[in-house]
């Protein structure tokens, strides 16, 4: 288990004019569950192959620890990985998989040794039952949970890449699987890089997460940090579903746009569908015509719907117990806003 | 990436001069008269003649003997392609009464020893009719290249997921649609695969082909032959003759490189 | 792959025309040569039931067994050779652009030369005195002379076969090999897998389906040799490169001697079915064990 | 049956797929020879131009030929618009046939002729076929007389003498002249009866150059080594020691390796040939009697009547009698002593033209169908005016060889009907195989193919003029001792059976696996093994084989003939005869014999 | 078909494998079989059981030919208990 601390890494592809990532800078803690959240073309999927060892960087180091392992090759950084689809060896059984990573290299494990650290593994990802088949022969969903328990088996791992795992499992029992990652995590303590183009998967997952848009990363920090403070208006907009509204501070009623002004007075100010509610229209408050409604459930006894409102030119979504119709004047009050001048984020407010 | 050792590049690389030197070889053969072939050594022929190929191309016997051959081997393609195409597509969608041993018995049927083959081979295609035509030897060739191809396109089609059967009968497509125009194109690289080795087996062969052939239809491998006579071996125009067999082979080859990479990529593995 | 597949017997209608033509130009013949296999015949209208006499000549006969213990000494070095060739250069195949295009046709260009042209080929190819191997082989200090010395005759009919078919072989790995995702490799890398390992535990399993019928096709094809042997050596020199093409073909076609001829066809095709279902079966019982 | 309805349904398929498919290439050429025929073609037109154009110098004046090719074209007037198929091995001979003939041919009569030429052994391949299933391949074939026992035992050749006489009376020449074929012998089964006609005739003789034969340095050296002049050797022991006197003592000549003999070892049926055309009768093998020895032939095969009685020495055979095991030894032992490196791994085709290299002083068992390659100019073997280097005479024979036995073997390429044949298809590839032999055109084919097989053409001026560019081979044709080569005759009943085991036999032997004594040895039991296959089932007739007790083999060896005991010295004193005298010799005796013709 | 050179002897062996294949037929289709294991050293059906009584049956004649001068109606009886003991607990 490591730190790995990227500096200022950067990637272009030979030939290419415009680089695939910005320079980069990382750090992620021994232990830590680490998210990587981008949408396809994000550079996720290259920042993984320069972890690997796949690709070299441009620029920058990389450090495991205090080890810098950027000219290392990827066999001797001591990472696993986890790939989109399972990647067994089909000519053995459940346990020879498990204890391939430990019988190469060299290893001076004994045969006792191995057995033993494969049945914890096993029993840590509840397929000891499985062992003895042949990784031919089982389901896709175990299949995975083989592929990351080859990942873990090795104590000397330093860090286990998962390249959305769980791309190949069936919805309905993607969620077990999320689980066990989870729970692995905990139980062992690995540093792992989840990356991903799923929120709920990288928000649930990770202490961390990190967006990535256009080779850039935009922002690190916890899942509510991210989620509820984005520091950049693409995070907010990306996170969530839907996701953040966007209006312009001058579209907002002017005692509100004076409050704005004390909070880094912000060009855009982005809230959340949660984080309004819908009243009777009022001076004071954002005003905007109901255009959908959709009903998503009850809440301590109330219908709560999502309201699709225009405001203006722009179209806004409020997440709200009251009852309007279309074509109903409302007022929004929000909870809590950010706000966003050249899509940085200047400042917030409000309670959650 | 770890395939492309640097081992067996080197072993790539040299077997490359391995299948060239003996080809360079045939071409220098075909560039040179009779008696210098038999008469000397040398590495670049030091008098170039082209007579050998204006033999090939002046006599009709020759050309003949190329239009025979493509015949045959085009009709042998289409049909091989045609009947193979159905039953890899059962093969491949359904399980029926001995379906696991007919491949098995489908090719034991290239286990015969061909030398005593041959007089039934003859009377066979003699007593309906067809001896001497491209036909007889077009359907003979079919116990090689129909098993063959069989396996080719149902590993393939194996591959193409069910769904779109599916999706095709919900659209409302009849079979013949779906089968003619959703399902072969997705298979055309596997086709191009199956086209190939139809190609190269009927292309190649000698035996049936001599057997089943009288002078009208006599395909160019046969007509080679007449090139070992009495009165000595016409090396140089067997040379010329063979560069010329090789031509087409290349052709098909060069038209079909990209399904062979993508067919054979995606086909029965 | 087999999953989801549905039963019905219908589908035998799709599998017809393979079967009728493949019955037609294969069981028929086979049919007849197992009618002649047990007869003397002269002429197509003098025939003589004779029994089993025509086995159990050619079972005793040490020519015969002479000439199978060659073709297995043969067909063994045949496979021992190509196949693990074939896969190596596969592996050294690039994937593509022109110089992948271009090695595929220099690949395939022995494949689709006339058999008999290839023994030609080769039979000038290592003539000592005009071929360009033999004059080589001759200047390098080598006593080479194949149409002599029973070594050099099986070293330049192995070198012919290899040259002629272990393209198919290595068509047929690169195809397999193209299937292999980059995942597998960069796993297998990550877990410190040897090249060794890479080879064993990574590539061969996804090999073995192509493997399968290139190992049967080889078998069954050297086991058939004829057209090679027949025009570079003639079976020669004495009897060291006579398999048993060599010695069915002069019964066959030189003598027409059909009955003892198709009782040899008969035995040489149940050896060759009797390989081929016990090397298919080894297969299928370990697919079907894993 | 279920299965006959089965396969009649699949033939009805079958043929239904053909028609769509519409593979019509024949059916299109026989519309166009019907067009043609139709048509108001003048044949008499035609054949004059033919006449002029091509068929000169003839034997025949032009009327004559006029003549001739008038009663061709009356004679096809019925077969019209047909087109028949014919096969040959491919020769010069037969090339000539098949691209101007054949034309000649459709242009006389408006019937075309598709006249095929491929590999020798597949001309035979082709002839087996057609006779084990009695399916029409080939209207005619033209193969070598070897075959005439077993044509003339298994009853699926048409006998020509009686065709002749019955049904194809009226498509037989009546300027045929069956007599002037040199090769008629040949092709007549023991019955008497004429099997096949004679297309084209070839012989194997002793090959040598002359120009060094006649050096005055050369012939000094091999007189004082040897005792005797250098010349054409009479028998093997010169021959042996003309051969070791080049490949060992002379060794290069103008800066060029030379060798004093020449032949080939490659396992191969045309290994065969080597021996069963001729080589054992000229080690003195077999019996005296022309023209292959009776009772025991150079095939080792002895008859009684003309019944094959056995080939072993125990049943009275020769095959592997002393003489015989001589014959192959000395082959084996001349192959590996004197013979260039390659010559083991040669093919007869193969080896055939190596002499025309000029590395080679003397060659044994020399094709006459080399000729026309031998005298090509540039060669070097032909001097700068055309004339040869090299000159052909008669072989040498071996020690157990006594006058009045077969000294060599001579060949002729003959026109064969089968029964299974349609009549109407077979009348008129008759009256191609008259015209392709008629007087009309057999000279013009034999100046062009060198392959002379009418007495008539042999003796014209044209061959006469020609003479001096052929190195001897008018001169043999026109001697008398020509009679003294045959081809295989009728002792052999089943010819492919039989002639198979002869290669395989003698690689053996070649390679040294085992020696010549056990390789004979074999052959002559499995020789005998043979004959009591075709002798079991009484199918042959008459003259099918019946094979003699075995006995002691020296019971056999005591009687006179053949088999012959060993002999003490088997390598006397070589002798050699001037080829000038020799020469002379010939050309005297063919006056002698066209006088004593004339009288 | 009299090019197929028929014996009476070969026309019954053939005609018994048919009616054996047809009988196999019908009995699949009335009783399928499973894949099952016998002594044999794999699993199979009835179908590739009566492949391998027929294969090994004709080893069985091929052996009693070469190697012994007897007569091969013992081989014949050999075979057919085989192909019973094959087909019944293979």
């Amino acid at each position: 288990m490591a730190r790995i601390r990227l500096q200022e890494i950067a990637f272009t592809y030979p030939g290419a004019s415009e680089p695939t990532l910005q320079p980069i800078s990382l750090d992620i803690q021994d232990g830590e569950a680490f998210s990587l959240l981008g949408a396809s073309g994000a550079g996720k999927t290259t920042l993984l192959n320069l972890l690997s060892g796949i690709l070299p960087p441009t620029q920058g180091r990389i450090f495991f620890d205090d080890v810098d392992v950027t000219e290392l090759p990827g066999r001797d950084r001591h990472l696993a990985q986890v790939f989109q689809f399972p990647v067994l060896y089909q000519s053995m059984s459940v346990a020879q998989n498990l204890a391939f990573p430990l019988t190469t290299r060299g290893s001076t494990l004994n045969r006792e040794a191995i057995d033993k650290r494969v049945s914890a593994i096993a029993k840590e990802l509840n397929i000891e039952s499985i062992l003895k088949r042949s990784a031919n022969a089982i389901s896709l969903f175990e299949k995975q949970l083989v592929a990351i328990g080859r990942a873990l088996v090795r104590p000397d791992v330093s860090v286990v890449l998962l390249d959305e795992p769980l791309t190949a499992v069936e919805p309905s029992i993607k969620w077990r699987l999320r689980r066990t990652l989870k729970h692995v995590q905990d139980e062992l303590g690995v540093t792992m890089i989840y990356v991903t183009h799923d929120q709920t998967e990288a928000l649930t997952f990770a202490e961390r997460v990190s967006v990535l848009a256009d080779g850039q990363i935009l922002q690190t920090g916890t899942p509510e940090a991210v989620y509820q403070n984005p520091a950049h208006q693409f995070v907010g907009h990306f996170l969530g579903s839907p996701g953040m509204n966007f209006l312009p501070s001058n579209a907002f009623p002017q005692p509100l746009q004076r409050s704005f002004a004390e909070d880094g007075d912000p060009e855009t100010i982005g809230f959340r569908p949660e984080s309004a509610g819908l009243t009777a229209p009022s001076e004071v408050l954002l005003s905007g015509i109901v255009e959908t409604q959709r009903v998503l459930g009850t809440a301590q006894g109330r219908v709560v719907s999502m309201y699709g409102l225009r405001c203006g030119a722009a179209q806004v979504f409020v997440r709200s117990p009251a009852s309007f119709a279309c074509g109903d004047e409302v007022g929004i009050a929000l909870q809590r806003w950010v706000g966003f001048r050249e899509f940085l984020r200047v400042g917030s407010n409000g309670a959650e | 990436m770890s395939r492309r050792s640097r081992l067996s590049r080197w072993v790539l690389a040299g077997y490359c001069v391995y299948l060239i030197l003996p080809l360079y070889w045939l071409l220098t053969l075909a560039l040179r008269s009779n008696a210098d072939i038999a008469g000397v050594f040398e590495l670049v022929p030091s008098n170039p003649t082209l007579a050998n190929f204006a033999e090939i191309l002046t006599n009709p016997v020759w050309y003949q003997g190329f239009v025979n051959s493509i015949s045959y081997v085009l009709l042998n393609t289409l049909i091989s392609v045609s009947v193979a195409l159905p039953a890899a597509y059962v093969f491949s969608r359904y399980r029926f009464l001995g379906d696991r041993q007919l491949f098995f018995w489908l090719l034991t049927n290239r286990m015969a020893p061909p030398a005593v083959f041959l007089l039934p081979f003859f009377q066979l295609y003699s007593s309906i009719g067809l001896f001497d035509t491209p036909l007889a030897v077009a359907l003979a060739h079919c116990l090689f290249t129909v098993p063959l191809s069989v396996w080719i396109l149902e590993g393939f089609m194996s591959g193409v997921p069910t769904e779109i059967d599916d999706m095709a009968r919900i659209d409302g497509h009849s079979f013949w649609f779906f089968f003619t125009r959703i399902f072969l194109p997705i298979n055309r690289s596997a086709i191009g695969v199956t086209v190939f080795f139809c190609f190269m087996f009927s292309w190649v062969e000698l035996l049936l082909a001599r057997t089943l052939t009288g002078s009208e239809a006599k395909p160019i491998v046969v007509v080679m032959t007449r090139t070992v006579s009495a009165s000595g071996m016409d090396w140089g125009v067997l040379a010329a003759a063979s560069v010329f067999t090789v031509l087409p082979g290349i052709l098909v080859v060069w038209f079909v490189r990209q399904h062979l990479v993508k067919g054979f990529a995606l086909g029965r593995v | 792959m087999a999953q989801n597949k549905t039963q019905d017997n219908r589908a035998w209608l799709g599998v017809l025309p393979v079967m009728l033509i493949v019955a037609f130009s294969g069981v028929i013949p086979l049919m007849t040569v197992v009618n002649y296999s047990v007869q003397d015949i002269l002429d197509f209208n003098t025939r003589f039931f004779v029994g089993f006499e025509w086995y159990r000549e050619t079972l005793t006969d040490p020519r015969f067994i002479d000439a199978f213990l060659r073709q297995l000494g043969f067909s063994a070095a045949v496979l021992a050779i190509e196949i693990p060739l074939g896969i190596v250069i596969a592996r050294g195949m690039p994937t593509q652009g022109l110089r992948a295009s271009l090695l595929l046709v220099l690949l395939a260009t022995p494949l689709l030369i006339p058999w008999n042209v290839v023994g030609t080929i080769w039979q000038i190819y290592a003539r000592s005195d005009i071929g360009l191997l033999g004059v080589t082989l001759n200047e390098m200090g080598f006593a080479f002379n194949y149409t002599a010395e029973p070594l050099h005759a099986w070293l330049t009919l192995l070198a012919t076969d290899i040259w002629h078919w272990t393209s198919l072989v290595a068509l047929l790995a690169f195809a397999g090999l193209t299937s292999v995702p980059a995942a597998c490799y960069q796993a297998a890398e990550l877990d410190g897998a040897s090249k060794w390992q890479v080879f064993r535990h990574v590539e061969l399993p996804r090999l073995k389906g192509v493997l399968v019928i290139a190992v049967l096709l080889r078998l069954m094809d050297s086991f058939m040799i004829y057209t090679e042997p027949f025009v570079l050596t003639g079976g020669g020199p004495g009897n060291t490169t006579t398999f048993l093409s060599q010695y069915l073909a002069t019964m066959a076609v030189g003598q027409f001697d059909l009955g003892p001829a198709a009782a040899f066809s008969v035995i040489y095709f149940l050896f060759i079915l009797l390989f081929s279902w016990l090397f298919y079966a080894s297969v299928m019982r370990s697919e079907e064990g894993s | 049956m279920q299965l006959a309805q089965w396969v009649g349904s699949i033939n009805r398929s079958v043929i239904l797929v053909a028609a769509v498919l519409g593979l019509g290439a024949c059916g299109e050429s026989n519309e166009a020879a019907k067009t043609a025929a139709q048509a108001d073609v003048d044949y008499a037109a035609n054949a004059a131009q033919w006449i002029d154009a091509e068929f000169q110098p003839s034997t025949l004046s032009r009327d004559q030929q006029l003549e001739e090719m008038a009663w061709f074209t009356q004679a096809a007037a019925p077969y019209r618009g047909m087109t028949i198929n014919v096969v040959s091995e491919t020769l010069t001979t037969h090339q000539y046939e098949s691209e101007t003939l054949a034309q000649a041919f459709f242009a006389v009569t408006g019937i075309r002729v598709n006249h095929d030429l491929i590999q020798e052994g597949d001309v035979i391949e082709k002839l087996q076929t057609q006779m084990q299933s009695g399916e029409n391949i080939f209207d005619a074939y033209v193969n070598d007389s070897d075959l005439i026992g077993t044509h003339s035992r298994y009853g699926y050749v048409v006998a020509l003498s009686d065709f002749m006489a019955a049904e194809g009376a009226d498509v037989t020449s009546p300027t045929l002249d069956l007599d002037d074929f040199i090769g008629l012998s040949f092709t007549t089964g023991p019955d008497g009866k004429v099997y096949q006609l004679p297309d084209q005739q070839f012989a194997n003789l002793y090959w040598f150059r002359h120009d060094w034969f006649s050096d005055p340095q050369l012939k000094q050296r091999f007189e004082q080594r040897y005792g005797y002049p250098l010349g054409v050797p009479v028998n093997w022991s010169a021959y042996e020691d003309i051969a070791e006197f080049f490949s060992v003592h002379v060794g290069e000549i103008d800066g060029q390796k030379v060798y004093g003999h020449m032949d080939y070892g490659k396992k191969d049926p045309s290994l065969g040939w080597r021996f069963t055309d001729a080589w054992l009768s000229m080690a003195g093998a077999g019996d005296k009697g022309i023209p292959n020895g009776l009772p025991v032939d150079e095939w080792g095969i002895r008859v009684e009547q003309c019944r094959p009685v056995g080939s072993s020495i125990t049943r009275g055979g020769a095959a592997n009698a002393p003489a015989a095991v001589y014959a192959l030894q000395k082959y084996i032992d001349w192959l590996k002593a004197y013979a260039p490196e390659q010559a083991p791994g040669m093919t007869f085709s193969e080896a055939g033209p190596v002499p025309a290299q000029g590395q080679i002083a003397q060659q044994i068992f020399w094709y006459t169908t080399f000729t026309a390659d031998m005298i090509k100019p540039d060669l070097p073997v032909v001097n700068a005016d055309g004339s040869p280097k090299w000159r052909m005479a008669p072989s040498p024979h071996g020690p157990y060889w006594e006058e009045g036995m077969k000294l060599g073997y001579q060949d002729t390429g003959s026109w064969t009907l089968l029964s299974s044949t349609p009549l109407e298809r077979r009348k008129a590839a008759w009256l191609y195989a008259q015209f392709v032999t008629a007087k009309t055109v057999s000279l013009k084919k034999t100046l062009v193919g060198l392959t002379p097989f009418r007495d008539s053409d042999i003796r014209s001026q044209a061959m006469t003029d020609m003479a001096p560019k052929l190195g001897g081979l008018v001169e043999f044709y026109r001697s008398p001792a020509r009679t003294a080569w045959t081809p295989t005759g009728t002792n052999v009943p089943d010819y492919p059976k039989l002639a198979q085991l002869w290669w395989a036999n003698v690689a053996n032997a070649v390679s040294g696996q085992v020696t010549a004594q056990a390789a004979m040895d074999s052959l002559a039991t499995q020789q005998d093994r043979v004959l009591a296959r075709l002798q079991r089932h009484g199918a042959l007739g008459d003259c099918g084989p019946a094979l003699n007790e075995e006995r002691d083999a020296q019971y056999w060896l005591d009687q006179p003939g053949a088999p012959k005991p060993a002999l003490a010295n088997e390598k006397p004193q070589g002798q050699t005869v001037d080829y000038e005298t020799l020469l002379a010799s010939w050309v005297r005796a063919a006056g002698e014999q066209a006088g004593a013709q004339m009288d | 078909m009299t090019w197929m050179a028929w014996t009476l002897p070969t026309a019954i062996f053939f005609a018994v494998i048919a009616v054996a294949l047809s009988v196999l037929i019908v009995l699949e289709l009335e009783r399928p079989t499973s894949m099952s294991r016998g002594w044999l050293p794999m699993a199979t059906t009835r179908g590739d059981r009566f492949f391998i009584s027929l294969l090994g049956a004709a080893f069985i004649h091929l052996l009693w030919l070469g190697l012994t001068p007897w007569s091969a109606m013992y081989a014949s009886g050999l075979a057919i208990i085989w192909s019973g003991v094959i087909m019944a607990k293979g």
